[in-house]
Formats: structure tokens, C-alpha cells, sequence
């Protein structure tokens, strides 16, 4: 990995050796922050952007992509891939972390998702270390932080009159090193400079291993509580950047048609339901319990990391003002 | 716009309005050929999905159409239709949708001439309004692709 | 285990149906069989007994679906039961009609480790399919290999037995002993009567060196595992193969799990004594 | 409304009737309050009330057909609740309505930028929120929601018992404007307003599951045969899904906001449902859930009905609005 200072405004001068590359970043528009084209001379001085209201997952897994189109009663036509290259710019750590849950399914476990393949080799993501800490976000009480490179090609520390850059993308660091002032090779991403990155001292929250996880997998009592004020609609999992299910269906017109990739949510009933009618997951403390255990053991399990990124929006949208730290601390408590 | 041919789904109730369309064509009473008759139990079986729906896949204009007040084969079902019908067409106008779109209509099973006549109005009255752009589903890239391989 | 010619796990294999035939007279239950138009794809496609496919009839959608073929027969041969849209279409089609296939897809029952063993082959309804793949492919491949075989095949009627043709070659066939029954007394019906788990129970095998398949309704998998258990079978010689909604078949979509395992991928066959660890789900 | 008022009326209501569970409020860890299942008195302590509530509790009745069910009930979820009874859903001895006062909900997405806050307390005019530990007081009346503003039944319409305390008085008024508002744009820019709406939506079925008259074993929405929709959120797919959401609750919606509150992308639902209950009120003069017993209105007909109908009475169509 490669650790670059450069001034301030020529940072921005760095930026435009991006030109081939489509320059996102978080714009609010009305109550949502959504990740929006700019222009270079739009990006605010100070490089603060605010947390996006969906997850940043949906710039690599869109909630509707089409997978390929073909003709009835002939054979299957050519795939379409996503060929435009992106340079995402402002996203956070947390969201940062989501990406790599989302790469160890579609990418590091046999077969590859083409389609996830194509848009994150075409895609930079480069997040900045966060400058203070939003609305019921809790990477810090999960052992994660503000300030790590996750998944993200490149990390951006705000100090003050300079900006430090942590690159582990070949790309990246070759753009910028003719205009950084000091650049060097570090090996582990904690000797870097970081500028002053917010601390508070939260209450670590009990995380437990994913085997003691999955030895609660049938203690009913427990979901049932937890599940109790749950309604069952899917904002949680579409808004969260580790959740990766999806749904395909065709769609026709006359003799042509196409099959679609759209999100899908273990919350809903229909997610697990059988031609039989037979449905393994008929209630709410069944799908609580999948939803939760997704994050906290199964993903541990296959990927070796939380599937959890303390980002907080599963916490802000819920209707129900379910929190998921609370949820948290109740498990561990059950436990003993 | 003169050429523009409108698509025209009719949802007509098998009693009353069906045989009134019949009655039109038995009796040489000349209207439109634009209207796709649809033929429903009665006027309260028709479920504002089915409206919406034809409008999502490319109609132009549809029309339902049943027995008069008093006159239902199952007594009630077109004054069900008649309330459920009306605050639907009121929330297709208040959403901007141009009234064209959706007609709702009587016609009793003798009324062969008044049928004729209504699609006649209708037809040229969804004509003026012009294709339905406006409410029709997304398939640029599936008319494309089927442009393609033909 | 998976093998696609192309890159894109998504992207269905081209194929035809050739022939079409009703398994039941109620006419629910339809068997198609499936010839891939690629040669490439022919020569990749090697399949074991107990693997699934995914078929997709372009426009209505895809579904999953045992192979119930033995990988000697040219043609890949599955069954339908009608239930919703994609299935419903799947009955409509015709000789010549064109579909999707992906696969093979999951694991397969382990032949291999059961070597020198009895086999007690079980199973229910119309989820026959992959287990008469691997009873055709032991009688062919391995029948030198295994000691005793026992099948116990049951079906709610007479008329909804799959495969009849496979059934009778297999009755006369001395390497096989062959139990069929029917849930009711059926005027007609000679074979045995009673739910699969009751006739399991009558069967005798020895148990230190008898290694078992299941495969039918989670109700018909639930119930048969304890009368094994009782006659002494250990939970490491019975295999079984579990049914889930499946959409992407490639351990992608996260629908499918039990606990960690994708049924899709580390399954659909699993020995009774991993799914102890997972959630009593089926 | 002081606390112990509700938390001793609720503890006898409890013993009185026998009740399995009580569904109320408790605070959150941000001071918020959020729906909650309260199975025994001794739990009870928990439970509060204040306008920092967002969610109608009648949404979870049908959950608990067969159980004994006491609830908090302002003047709409009361209202719901008779709804619920008319249309055969849940019967009334079977819950026990504890009537509360009401000034008006919160409309959480109204505070915007001041994330991360946590709830102190209501004062009666205002509330006081805190961030790193500075305090600032808010007006209530600016940061309720659009229904609230334009509630006519504040007070509980039918209740077991009653805590007294300071309530809003009914008034017409937001949405009403709001309506009028949109109908002196053209069509098309209503048409065009509706859909930049619905481009927001993301399918999550929040409205839908946040709202007690949306009680569909399966919905339309996830139907596949036939499918009328798309699961892609494409912005006229999204306006069917909106559109037929609001037409089911014709005559049916008693404008409580708890949709517009549990969706997390903030569309427009309210004019849509403020609009089709007006549309029901004029053509029918019929007000959802104010009467046990009442059928709902596109559930009946009267022989004198208005008729717009081609070939009709009156002339076609008359519109509330153009």
C-alpha cells in the first residue's frame, strides 16, 4: 500500500487525471442523500459529504439489473455487462466494509457474479475517514472504525492543510504520486498518519463467535422477543450495505425478453416459500433469526469477517424502532 | 394527429353492454375498429388493476362499460362498480392523468345505436389526446433488442 | 461440482426438449427429456446422481429440478409436478420447444464412500427423481461394488409412481429388492400398503454395514429418520436430500440456507449427522 | 399527561380484563419512543406516551386474533381499530381500548439536520432535544406530521378508559391546502409531480406493513399469476404499486400518517390518501371508522348515488377537480 501527502488544491488538480473515469460523490436531494454525477468543480473544499440514505452497495449491486435478453424460442442471446468506469468519491469506512462483504460473495467464492466482477473492476472507491460520527452509528462499539481502508481502493485523512492518502490501488497511486509532496510504502495501514480521526469511548458491544451464534439458532424464546414489534417490510435489508440477496425474473415483450436481477429481502414471506406451500421460515422470529444470524455467524463463517458494518441505517429507517445494538446486547445476555 | 391509430380496451359486461356492442354490429352500425372488446360477468367485476394494467402494457384508452343502474343481472354489481369506478377515475385525474385514458360508460343490451356512438366519441377523443406516453411501462431496451434481432 | 461451459453462472445453457410424457394419470406429474444444442456444452456437462439442474422456460422464469437421468443416457431427464407459473409453462411445452439449462448443480450422493456396504435407497412422491438416477447408475456401474440393495418407493396412489417402465426392469432385476407401496388399499394395487416410514420399519438391514438415501416431503424425511435410528443405522450412513425454494442455484442469492450451508451448493445432499448442528428448519 | 396516570390505568386495565398482552410505547436509547409488547403488569413501568410515537399499534391486531389484546389508542388509532372491527378483522370484546390524549406526531425526517440527537422531554408547547450536550427546544407545532396538522379527531372515538391531558383541538387544514395546491398545477405537472414520487420509492412495503388496514394475506403486489407489477422499482411500476395502495384504502384511511412516517425514502403518500378520502367524503359523505357496524364505503351503495357514468344520470365524470 502506498501513503501519499499532497497540498489540498492539488488534490483537486489530481482528480482530473480521473477524466475518463465518471466522478460520483453524496449530493443530498430533498431529505435523501443520494450518490450522484458531479463535476470536479462542484466537490465541496473541506471533502465533507454526508452518509448516503441507501447503502453504497447500490453503485456495484443495483437494486434492478438486467442480466441478458433473449428471444423466445431461440436460443439465449448475448449477456449485457456495465462498461462505464466510475471514480466514487466520499463514501465511508462502514460503507467501505459493506463492499467487502459483498466481494467475498460475488467474487472470492466460486462461481464469480460476472456482472458484480465487471462494475468493480471498472469502478475506484475511494472513502473518506470520517470527520464526526452520524445518526446511530456504532462501527466503533463493534471493534471496527471510522478511519479503516476495508474494501475501499483508496482512504482519504484530512490534515488540515494537506490531505494523506492511503492507496492500495495501482491506479490510484500512480495518478497521484506526481502530485504528492511525499509519498511512501507502508505495510500496515496504523502507522499512517491519520489527522485527527473523532474518538468516543463507546460501550463495546458483546460480539460473540459465530459458533455461539449458531448455538442459539433454536432457543424460539429469544427471537420471539426480539421479533415481537417487528412488521415485516424489507427497508432495513434494502438500505444495508452487507445485505446481498437478490430475486431474478423475466420480463417480456412479444417474442423478446429479459431476466432481471432485483433486491430481495429474507424478511418476506414469499423469500422461503415452497411450490408445496411448505415455507421453512412461516414467521416473523424465523426470519429475524436468519436476518441476524446472517450477519453475526453465517457471514463470519463463509468470509472470515462481521457482516455487520455499524453504519446505523437498519436503526434509523425501522418503523418499529428496533435497535440493533440493543438486539445485540440481548443475545449476548440470553447466552448466559 | 390524425393517423395515430388508438388502442382501445373495452371491458364489457356480458349482459347488457356486450349484447348492446352485438346488437351494434348485427344491426350495420358503423364505429371505429379501434376498440379490443374484453368480455367480463359484469361491470362489478372489473378491479381497477385491469384498467391500470392495460394502460401499464400500451393501451391508449379504456372503457368500461355495464348495465344500467337497475338493470344488473346480479342486481347490485354495477352499483358497486359505480362507486368503486368513480373514485378511481377522481384519483386518475387528481394524479394528471389526461381523463381520455379511462371512460366509463351504461349501455343496456338494446342500445346498439348509443354504443356505436360512444365509440365513436371515445375514439376520437382519446385521438386527440394522443398515445399514452405518459403511463406506459419501460422497455426501450427490450423494443430496441427486438429492433435488433429481426 | 459445477461445471458451465461459459463464464457467466447466470447465462442458461441452449436446449430443446425432445420428448414429453405424463407420469400421472391426474396428469400433474410430467417427464421431459432434454437435449443440450451446444456440442461443447454436451461434452461439459458431466453430471453424478443427486445433482439438480436449473430450467428456464425464457419468459416465464427458471426452476430447479432433480436429474433423474443415469449420466449414460444421452438425454437429460427430469420431471414436473404443475404448480405455479414457470412449472405450468414447463407442461405446455412440446417435442421441440427450446429451454434454458444451468448446471450441474450441487453435490451428489457419495458412492464412492459406501463402497463394500448395503444400500437402503428411500423415498417418496415425486421426488423419485434423483434417487431412481442413482439407483439406475449403481445397477449399471457399481453393482459389483455394493452388497444388498433395497429401494422402498411409496406414492399416495398407483397412478402417481414415477418411472412405472424403470420400476418393472428393476423388479425382475435379482441385484434389487424392490418394496412398493401406496399409502391406501387401491383395488388393483398387489404391493404393500402403508406410509413409506411404517414399511421402512418392516425392512430388515443389517445395520453396522448399511448405508441409506432418503430423498421425498420434508413430512416423509422427518418421519423416516427415527425408524432408521431405531433399527440401529448410526446418523453417519444416512444421507439425505433437502428440498428449498432455490433462485440462483449457485450459493449467490442467500435463499436457500440452512444455518451456513446453501443447500444449493453444499447440498442439496447432506448426512443426517451435519444437519444435527443446523436449525430443525426442514 | 402524567406518566403514572397512564402507567396505573394501564396496570388496572390489565388485571380488569384479563389482558395477555398490552401494546403501548417505551422510550428508546435515543429518547424516541417505539412500539412495544408489554406481556405482564410488572413490565407496565416501560410503557409511555408523548408525540415522539410514529407508528398506528392497530397495525399488529390482527396479529393476535385469538389473544386478549389491550392497546393505546389516540383519536386514529381508534379510529382504526373500529375499522378493523367492521370489516371483521379482530372483534371488540376481545380488545380493551385505553384512549390517550394526543397533541399531534413528530415527523421525524422534519428535524433533518439534526442527526444524532436524543429525545429529553415535552414540554407543552415544545420539546428540548440534545446533542453532545447541548440543549435546544423546539416548537412542537412546526415539526408534526402533515396528517396531525390536519387531524379532526384528535380524542379517542370509542375507548375502555380514558387518561385525561392536554390534546390538540381537531382542525382542517394542511393537507386540504396541500390538495388544493396541487390541483391548480396542470396535469402534467401533477402527473409529473407523482411520478418524481414514486421514482423515490425503493419497494420496501414499509407503508404497507406500517398500516393497520393493509392486512392482505398476500397482497396484490406479490401476486405472479397474474403479475401485475414488476419487482423492479421502475418509476411507473412504483406509481401502480402507490396508486393502487391508496385506491384500496379509498373510504378505508383514517389519515393516522403511519406510512408517511415509516417510509425511509419520504414519498408523498399523504396527498394521494388525503385525496381519495376527500373524493369518498364528496361523493359519498362517508368518514372512515367513526361508527361500529358501519360498512365500508365502496362495501355498499345507496340507489341515489352520484353517477357519472357515460350515458348516466349527471353528466360524465365531474370531477373534484379538473
Amino acid at each position: 500500500m502506498l501513503f501519499l501527502k499532497l497540498k489540498r488544491e492539488n488534490f483537486f488538480q489530481a482528480l482530473g487525471e480521473f477524466s475518463e473515469y465518471a466522478l460520483y460523490v453524496p449530493r443530498r436531494e430533498g431529505e435523501r442523500v443520494l450518490l450522484k454525477e458531479t463535476s470536479l468543480q462542484d466537490l465541496p473544499e473541506n471533502l465533507y459529504f454526508e452518509r448516503t440514505t441507501g447503502s453504497a452497495k447500490e453503485i456495484l449491486f443495483p437494486q434492478e439489473e438486467t442480466l441478458f435478453y433473449f428471444k423466445r424460442y431461440e436460443p439465449l442471446e448475448r449477456p449485457k455487462l456495465e462498461d462505464r468506469k466510475k471514480l466514487v468519491l466520499g463514501l465511508r469506512p462502514c460503507d467501505a466494509h459493506g463492499i467487502q462483504v459483498l466481494e467475498d460473495n460475488f467474487l472470492n467464492l466460486e462461481p464469480v457474479d460476472v456482472y458484480f466482477k465487471r462494475r468493480r473492476e471498472n469502478t475506484l472507491l475511494v472513502t473518506i475517514a470520517c470527520s464526526q460520527f452520524e445518526d446511530n452509528c456504532f462501527c466503533d462499539s463493534l471493534g471496527l472504525g471510522p478511519d479503516r481502508l476495508n474494501g475501499a481502493d483508496a482512504i482519504i485523512y484530512d490534515l488540515r492543510e494537506a490531505v494523506g492518502v492511503l492507496s492500495r490501488s495501482a491506479i490510484l497511486s500512480e495518478k497521484l504520486k506526481g502530485y504528492a509532496f511525499q509519498f511512501q510504502e507502508v505495510e500496515n495501514e496504523d502507522q499512517v498518519e491519520k489527522g485527527e480521526v473523532p474518538r468516543r469511548d463507546p460501550e463495546q458491544l458483546p460480539i460473540l463467535s459465530p459458533e455461539e451464534y449458531l448455538a442459539l439458532i433454536s432457543e424460539d424464546k429469544l427471537w420471539e422477543k426480539i421479533s415481537s414489534p417487528c412488521l415485516g417490510c424489507a427497508s432495513c435489508t434494502y438500505l444495508c450495505p452487507t445485505c446481498y440477496c437478490f430475486d431474478l425474473q423475466d420480463v417480456t415483450y412479444g417474442p423478446v425478453g429479459k431476466r432481471v436481477r432485483t433486491y430481495d429481502s429474507c424478511m418476506f414471506g414469499l423469500y422461503t416459500l415452497e411450490a408445496s406451500g411448505h415455507n421453512p421460515r412461516p414467521t416473523l422470529k424465523e426470519r429475524w433469526r436468519q436476518r441476524f444470524l446472517h450477519k453475526f455467524s453465517y457471514i463470519p463463517f463463509l468470509e472470515g469477517i462481521l457482516g455487520c458494518t455499524g453504519c446505523g441505517r437498519c436503526i434509523e429507517v425501522c418503523p418499529a424502532g428496533i435497535d440493533l445494538r440493543e438486539v445485540i446486547k440481548d443475545v449476548a445476555k440470553f447466552k448466559r | 394527429m390524425e393517423d395515430f391509430e388508438p388502442k382501445i380496451i373495452a371491458f364489457l359486461c356480458n349482459w347488457c353492454s356486450y349484447a348492446g356492442a352485438d346488437l351494434a354490429g348485427v344491426s350495420r352500425f358503423q364505429y371505429p375498429p379501434n376498440v379490443r372488446i374484453i368480455r367480463v360477468p359484469c361491470s362489478g367485476r372489473v378491479n381497477p388493476l385491469f384498467v391500470l394494467k392495460a394502460l401499464y402494457e400500451g393501451a391508449d384508452g379504456v372503457l368500461v362499460s355495464g348495465c344500467h343502474p337497475g338493470d344488473c343481472h346480479y342486481q347490485s354489481g354495477n352499483y358497486y362498480a359505480r362507486r368503486r369506478l368513480e373514485v378511481f377515475k377522481n384519483l386518475l385525474n387528481f394524479l394528471g392523468l389526461n381523463p381520455a385514458r379511462f371512460k366509463m360508460a351504461w349501455i343496456s343490451a338494446s342500445e346498439g345505436a348509443q354504443f356505436a356512438q360512444l365509440v365513436r366519441e371515445y375514439v376520437q377523443e382519446v385521438k386527440d389526446a394522443g398515445p399514452n406516453l405518459e403511463f406506459v411501462r419501460e422497455k426501450a431496451d427490450l423494443v430496441r433488442f427486438l429492433n435488433e434481432a429481426r | 461440482m459445477w461445471q458451465s461451459s461459459n463464464a457467466n453462472p447466470y447465462l442458461p445453457l441452449p436446449a430443446r426438449v425432445e420428448r414429453v410424457r405424463f407420469e400421472s394419470e391426474d396428469r400433474s406429474l410430467k417427464t421431459l427429456w432434454i437435449s443440450l444444442l451446444n456440442e461443447k456444452d454436451r461434452e461439459n456437462f458431466r453430471f453424478r446422481p443427486g445433482q439438480f439442474i436449473e430450467l428456464s422456460v425464457p419468459g416465464k422464469g427458471e426452476s430447479p429440478f432433480g436429474i433423474a437421468s443415469s449420466p449414460h443416457e444421452e438425454l437429460l431427464k427430469i420431471t414436473v409436478n404443475k404448480t405455479g407459473t414457470v412449472t405450468k409453462a414447463i407442461h405446455q411445452l412440446d417435442q421441440g420447444d427450446f429451454v434454458g439449462i444451468r448446471g450441474p448443480l450441487g453435490n451428489y450422493y457419495p458412492i464412492e464412500d459406501v463402497l463394500g456396504a448395503n444400500l437402503f435407497i428411500i423415498s417418496g412422491g415425486f421426488a423419485f427423481t434423483t434417487l431412481a438416477s442413482f439407483t439406475e447408475y449403481v445397477l449399471q456401474d457399481w453393482s459389483d461394488k455394493v452388497k444388498e440393495i433395497d429401494l422402498v418407493y411409496g406414492a399416495r396412489t398407483p397412478g402417481m409412481l414415477l418411472y412405472k417402465d424403470l420400476l418393472e426392469q428393476w423388479r425382475e432385476n435379482p441385484r434389487i429388492k424392490v418394496h412398493l407401496t401406496v399409502d391406501r388399499e387401491f383395488p388393483g394395487w398387489t404391493g404393500l400398503v402403508g406410509f413409506v416410514p411404517d414399511i421402512v420399519a418392516r425392512v430388515d438391514v443389517d445395520p453396522v454395514n448399511t448405508y441409506c438415501f432418503i430423498c421425498g416431503p420434508p413430512i416423509m424425511i422427518r418421519l423416516t429418520i427415527p425408524k432408521l435410528l431405531e433399527k440401529g443405522i448410526s446418523k453417519e450412513k444416512i444421507y439425505t436430500s433437502l428440498e428449498r425454494r432455490m433462485k440462483c442455484g449457485i450459493g449467490k442469492c442467500g435463499r436457500c440456507n440452512i444455518g451456513p450451508k446453501y443447500v444449493c451448493r453444499d447440498g442439496p445432499i447432506f448426512k443426517v449427522s451435519e444437519l444435527e448442528k443446523l436449525p430443525q428448519e426442514y | 399527561m402524567r406518566q403514572d396516570d397512564l402507567f396505573l390505568t394501564c396496570q388496572k386495565a390489565f388485571q380488569e380484563r384479563g389482558l395477555d398482552l398490552l401494546l403501548g410505547y417505551e422510550k428508546s436509547s435515543s429518547g424516541f419512543l417505539r412500539p412495544a409488547v408489554f406481556t405482564a403488569p410488572e413490565s407496565l413501568e416501560r410503557i409511555s406516551w408523548d408525540p415522539s410515537a410514529s407508528l398506528n399499534l392497530a397495525t399488529y391486531l390482527p396479529r393476535f386474533k385469538s389473544k386478549k389484546v389491550g392497546i393505546l389508542a389516540p383519536g386514529c388509532v381508534s379510529r382504526s381499530i373500529i375499522i378493523l372491527i367492521n370489516e371483521g378483522q379482530i372483534n371488540r370484546e376481545q380488545v380493551t381500548i385505553i384512549g390517550v390524549p394526543c397533541r399531534g406526531l413528530i415527523e421525524k425526517r422534519k428535524l433533518g439536520d439534526l442527526e444524532g440527537v436524543r429525545l429529553v422531554e415535552f414540554r407543552d408547547e415544545s420539546f428540548v432535544l440534545e446533542k453532545e450536550n447541548q440543549r435546544r427546544e423546539l416548537n412542537l407545532e412546526d415539526y408534526l406530521s402533515e396528517s396531525c396538522l390536519s387531524c379532526a379527531y384528535p380524542a379517542p372515538v370509542i375507548y375502555d378508559y380514558l387518561i385525561q391531558g392536554p390534546s390538540r383541538e381537531g382542525s382542517k387544514g394542511f393537507l386540504e391546502k396541500r390538495i388544493k395546491d396541487l390541483t391548480r398545477l396542470s396535469p402534467e405537472e401533477r402527473l409529473l409531480y407523482f411520478k418524481r414520487e414514486a421514482e423515490k420509492c425503493i419497494r420496501c412495503y414499509a407503508c404497507r406493513q406500517a398500516c393497520p388496514m393493509c392486512y392482505c394475506e398476500s397482497c396484490f403486489v406479490e401476486s405472479s399469476e397474474p403479475r401485475w407489477l414488476q419487482a423492479a422499482p421502475e418509476p411507473v411500476d412504483n406509481l401502480i404499486w402507490l396508486l393502487t395502495r391508496v385506491y384500496h384504502l379509498a373510504g378505508r384511511c383514517v389519515q393516522c400518517g403511519s406510512c408517511s412516517r415509516a417510509c425511509p425514502e419520504g414519498v408523498d403518500l399523504m396527498s394521494l390518501l388525503a385525496w381519495a378520502n376527500q373524493s369518498v367524503f364528496e361523493l359519498f359523505q362517508y368518514q372512515p371508522g367513526l361508527k361500529i357496524g358501519e360498512k365500508p364505503a365502496l362495501g355498499e351503495y345507496r340507489l341515489e348515488d352520484p353517477d357519472f357514468f357515460w350515458g348516466g344520470g349527471q353528466t360524465e365524470g365531474k370531477k373534484c377537480c379538473s
